[in-house]
């Protein structure tokens, strides 16, 4: 169980996360941020809560709706928005953008525009640490969609096989674009799975950050022991669009609605205030990310862009 | 014949629509290409003509979507699969390549695999390392395949209507930013034949050869050049493979020059192979090198500046041919 | 159930796949087929019960190891045999080899190289078949191996969310090369695997070709009635090397020696003759098999081989 | 130095296990290569030394191979995976392409990929369509990635141990007819450096330009001709991205002819930007056009007498040498 600071460090988190994604909207509303990007706004629990399962030193990858991941792996969002901007300052030197951004530093290794593609890399991350004798974990995030890739089921098995440090975790948010999971899967849960590769499967509540920490934890715990993967099933919902390109036609108002009252920062809202934190605490913490986020929005508007002849000597390693 | 004017989406949703409207074989396969009308809303309204049972949408499974057109072109049907962006071919290469490409010689010619590949190129959207790559060059090395990348809207529309009757497996590469451009087309059926190219653009200084958004770059080039007195003649390929050997051979045999214009990064791109080509074919004809104008030797950057650099613009063409001709 | 009349065809199937493999070992090690081929010696019942839950115009699709799936679905061993031995009258007109055999007259749309390629093309005929509304079914058959590729993940979630008209039948002979199943699967039975797409599993005895028989026949008529796909594993053993380059270091004689006893030939004829049939009416099958084989090897030997010219006008359709 | 006969497969492997032993971070990974030894025999008797550990035998499933390769080396190891046939890295083409190449560059330096990726070319073996490809050219055009595509017994070891060194993602190109072949070896370490060629054999009539198993057949065809008194030059790139533009560029200016040797279908390979690299920078010293021996338009058969049309020949390369110098 967290303790009460762990679970304000969670809050704080899941509202930088929230700040930064509507900010950056806004941004890209101004014409600042361009090209496309895919908002986490609603799925904050599974990355915070992920995460708070993990050691600093443990792994993630994470996919191309990753701000939520690299936020909660701790990465500072003045470099990400910076990012966003594609500024010289940002996590990639500009030359991500939202899809790519990564934070080996602090472990993140990683977004990524191809569905799915992660998995095998989180994969052979844990291969990594298990030939390197160290005990680090890899907390591997993906989508639904991704669970329907051919590289899910290699990397997975793989996984399987070797007993490696990994746990899976599946952000079902119901849909993979357009495309909805009960036509996707003739299942009912994703974690089940796990099974036909021979690990445990779990399905959790992703509108509740403390459910996934406590899920994921005890997923670490094996991984890190030697137990091998586990695969996770985190039930959540964007409230956004898939990009920023979506006109929304495939679902309804109404199960947007239904999902958007169950939010996670608002739950663990009224679970911090049941059990004594005072609201003015709350609005501290609050401040304090409106802040950081301020910050982060200047620091990226007055940075320098790459040159080309920078930007050409970062394809080969020396 | 009244023409129309329409947008290179549109024209390839009117192949869709009417070649599906003239055969029942034929029918759509990919990723939200139904309600959500596909990535780039090519195939927008069609699922709502032609039912669930004919625009398929499917899970995130590129070497499914590209298996399951070509088993059911084996069986007789004439699929159309859309792979979102051409980055995720890498996914599907092994159907494509391994599959659709030589399941016919390698049965002995006892079985053949109708299908179309949809799936657009490039950059300039902002999408970065992996949405706006152009790996068409790939595909053109594959003896088996069709590889046709039109640039107008009345070529793309001919062109799709061809790929879809052809009896061969035809990779049919749109670009992002060609979707919204408009041109005319005419009301009735009409088909351009793949292996054809096109002399956009009479001059007789030197030959510019491109495909897909390279060509309005150097059509847009070349009035820039007329103003500089230079009068370069503008040869759209359509089709990379087959490609039109002739047509190439006779402009550069009148021309004496030729640059090959290209989005995907120079080296080792089918760029090389038409400048090869020449060379071989029309030495004596040649004044100077073929010149390969093409991209950058990086993946594609997400910074805007940056984004633009990567590939030729107009600027880049008038330059180059400048400093080719005087 | 099988007639008596069904059960002697199964028979005489197999025992024709069985001399035609010994055959064309013996012609290999004489130089007369060359490259490598991959033997079914040992697996002839899951090819032949497959194949005979089919009505003739159903489709399979088969693989590296096709010799089995090729007859057991109606094709003529001399132009087998002519295509082993790389002549114009072979199947392929001795472009595709034993590795690339097709027979789409009969329904067998072709053996492939690349291990698990052939799931997506089987399931893209089971769509074609659906689409245009016949009720044909097709039988996929695959290997251990095949079923940790990514290819076989997209391809049969796609048949289950569409409810296609395939059965996939694997054939797990406990090895992918040298690769043994219990190194490359963490569960026991591969049919598990099924549930995970919400499809029926079935693990059966692939050395008892009319146990094989009867659980094809259960999903074929499932998968004609609009039921969707199964899963069938067929647990089996290859009698010989992967390959023609194998030196079977992988498995112990004892292994090999325990699993041919247990010969599919030999048990079905032990069950033919406990229902009276006469050594007399078996040993005249064998004899007609022998014939087949005979006149097979004569014409591919016989027969002549294709020009360059003819082969380059088979790249494309005009 | 005292030298050693070795085979090119024992080259290779001798490259392994010596880098194996130098640094614990270099691990094997792929199909087979435990107890088997690989399916061309490369990897035995690793296992036994180095153990189940570092001798990784993998289920079918390409894309983990190669994904978990690059996730290996982000975390720091040096993992060198196997790809049984070349034919296969369709099914990993995403993880080299979209991953492994860009990974650096999209994430703006701050992570690297050290990995290898062996994996065999070629026909001869009666493999037929699925077993025989050779699709190098492909990754010849993707920045961030190195290719090398060794002839020799000496450059296989060198080349590889170089490559395990490289902190850059390198496809190394074997090739299945050229495993048996033998050559000297020092015993001490060295290492062939990537990006630099190597004339074969000095010539003055003729720069014949090849890798892979056409180095030795354009040596023996090299040898003919100089019977009919003709004196080739004989240029190995061994590594194809990056390239030795100057040693090509040098022999060119010398011999003022050239011609480019390769097993892959002809249109749209990487000999083609061979052939326009040397008109764009050496035009002038031509006397008369690079001209391409590649492979036929068609996937490779199996009957073993057009198998062996499939592809250049040592003949081949005498006959048409003969018709451009004559
Ligand atoms: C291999 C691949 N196919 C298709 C796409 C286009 N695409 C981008 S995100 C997406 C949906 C992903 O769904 P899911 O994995 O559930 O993640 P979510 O977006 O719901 O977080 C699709 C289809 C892609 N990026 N990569
Ligand atoms: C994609 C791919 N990877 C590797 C190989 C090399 N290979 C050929 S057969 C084989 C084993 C196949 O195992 P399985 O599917 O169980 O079939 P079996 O040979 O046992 O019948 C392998 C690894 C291949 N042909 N294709
Ligand atoms: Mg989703
Ligand atoms: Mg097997």
């Amino acid at each position: 169980m967290p303790t009460l600071e762990e679970k304000m460090q969670m809050f704080y988190t899941m509202y930088l996360i929230r700040r930064f994604e509507e900010t950056a909207e806004e941004l890209y509303m101004e014409g600042k941020i361009w090209g496309t990007f895919h908002l986490y706004i609603g799925e904050e629990a599974v990355a915070v809560g992920g995460c708070a399962a993990l050691r600093p030193e443990d792994y993630i990858t994470s996919t191309h709706r990753g701000h939520g991941h690299c936020i909660a792996k701790g990465a500072d969002v003045k470099r990400m928005m910076a990012e966003l901007m594609g500024k010289k300052t940002g996590y990639c030197l500009g030359l991500g953008g939202s899809m790519h951004i990564a934070d080996v530093e602090k472990g993140n290794l990683g977004a990524t525009g191809i569905v799915g593609s992660g998995i095998p890399i989180a994969v052979g991350a844990a291969l990594g640490c298990k030939l390197m004798h160290t005990d680090r974990v890899v907390l591997c995030f993906f989508g639904d969609g991704a669970a329907n890739t051919g590289a899910f089921h290699e990397a997975v098995n793989l996984a399987a096989v070797l007993k490696l440090p990994v746990v899976f975790l599946c952000e079902n948010n119901l849909y993979a674009m357009s495309f909805p999971t009960r036509k996707s899967f003739a299942v009912q849960d994703i974690a089940e799975r796990a099974a036909g590769y021979g690990i445990p499967g779990v399905a959790v509540d992703g509108m509740d950050v403390l459910a996934v920490q406590e899920v994921v934890t005890q997923a670490v715990a094996r991984a890190r022991n030697g137990g091998g993967p586990t695969l996770i099933e985190a039930k959540t919902y964007r409230f956004k669009g898939h990009s920023k390109s979506d006109k929304n036609v495939y679902r309804t108002k109404e199960e947007i609605k239904q999902w958007m009252e169950r939010c996670p920062i608002k739950r663990l809202e009224s679970h911090l205030q049941s059990v004594g934190v005072s609201a003015s605490d709350l609005e501290r913490l609050k401040q304090k990310a409106e802040e950081e986020i301020k910050e982060a929005v200047q620091f990226g508007l007055t940075s320098e862009e790459l040159s080309l002849e920078e930007a050409r000597r970062l394809v080969y390693a020396e | 014949m009244p023409n129309k004017t329409v947008t290179y989406a549109e024209a390839i949703r009117e192949a869709l629509r009417e070649e599906m409207r003239r055969d029942p074989a034929v029918f759509l396969i990919g990723e939200d290409i139904g309600v959500y009308g596909g990535a780039f809303g090519v195939t927008q309204g069609l699922i709502e003509e032609f039912g669930e049972e004919r625009v398929i949408d499917t899970p995130i499974s590129e070497a499914a979507i590209a298996g399951a057109a070509i088993g059911a072109s084996l069986v007789g049907m004439r699929p159309v699969a859309e792979i979102m962006f051409f980055d995720f071919m890498t996914l599907c290469a092994d159907q494509v390549v391994n599959q659709a490409a030589k399941i016919r010689f390698m049965f002995g010619g006892k079985a053949k695999v109708p299908m179309v590949l949809r799936s657009p190129v490039g950059s300039g959207t902002g999408a970065a390392g992996h949405h706006s790559g152009s790996l068409e060059s790939w595909f053109t090395h594959i003896p088996g395949l069709k590889v046709v990348a039109p640039a107008t809207p009345y070529d793309a529309k001919g062109l799709l209507k061809s790929a879809i009757r052809d009896d061969n497996p035809v990779l049919f590469v749109e670009h992002k930013l060609l979707y919204r451009t408009k041109g005319e087309i005419p009301e009735e059926d009409y088909q351009i034949p793949i292996g054809k190219g096109e002399i956009k653009h009479q001059g007789k200084d030197v030959t510019l050869i491109a495909y897909s958004i390279m060509v309005p770059r150097s059509l847009e080039a070349a009035k820039i050049l007329a103003q500089q007195g230079i009068e370069a003649e503008v040869l759209d390929l359509r089709s990379l493979r087959p490609l039109d050997e002739e047509l190439i051979l006779q402009s550069v045999r009148k021309t004496n020059r030729a640059m090959v214009i290209y989005e995907p990064s120079k080296f080792g791109a089918f760029g090389a192979e038409i400048a090869a080509l020449i060379m071989e074919k029309a030495f004596d004809y040649l004044d100077a090198p073929v010149i390969r104008l093409g991209g950058e030797e990086m993946p594609p950057p997400y910074n805007p500046n940056l984004e633009k650099k990567l590939v030729p613009q107009v600027e880049d063409i008038v330059r180059s041919v400048r400093e080719m001709v005087i």
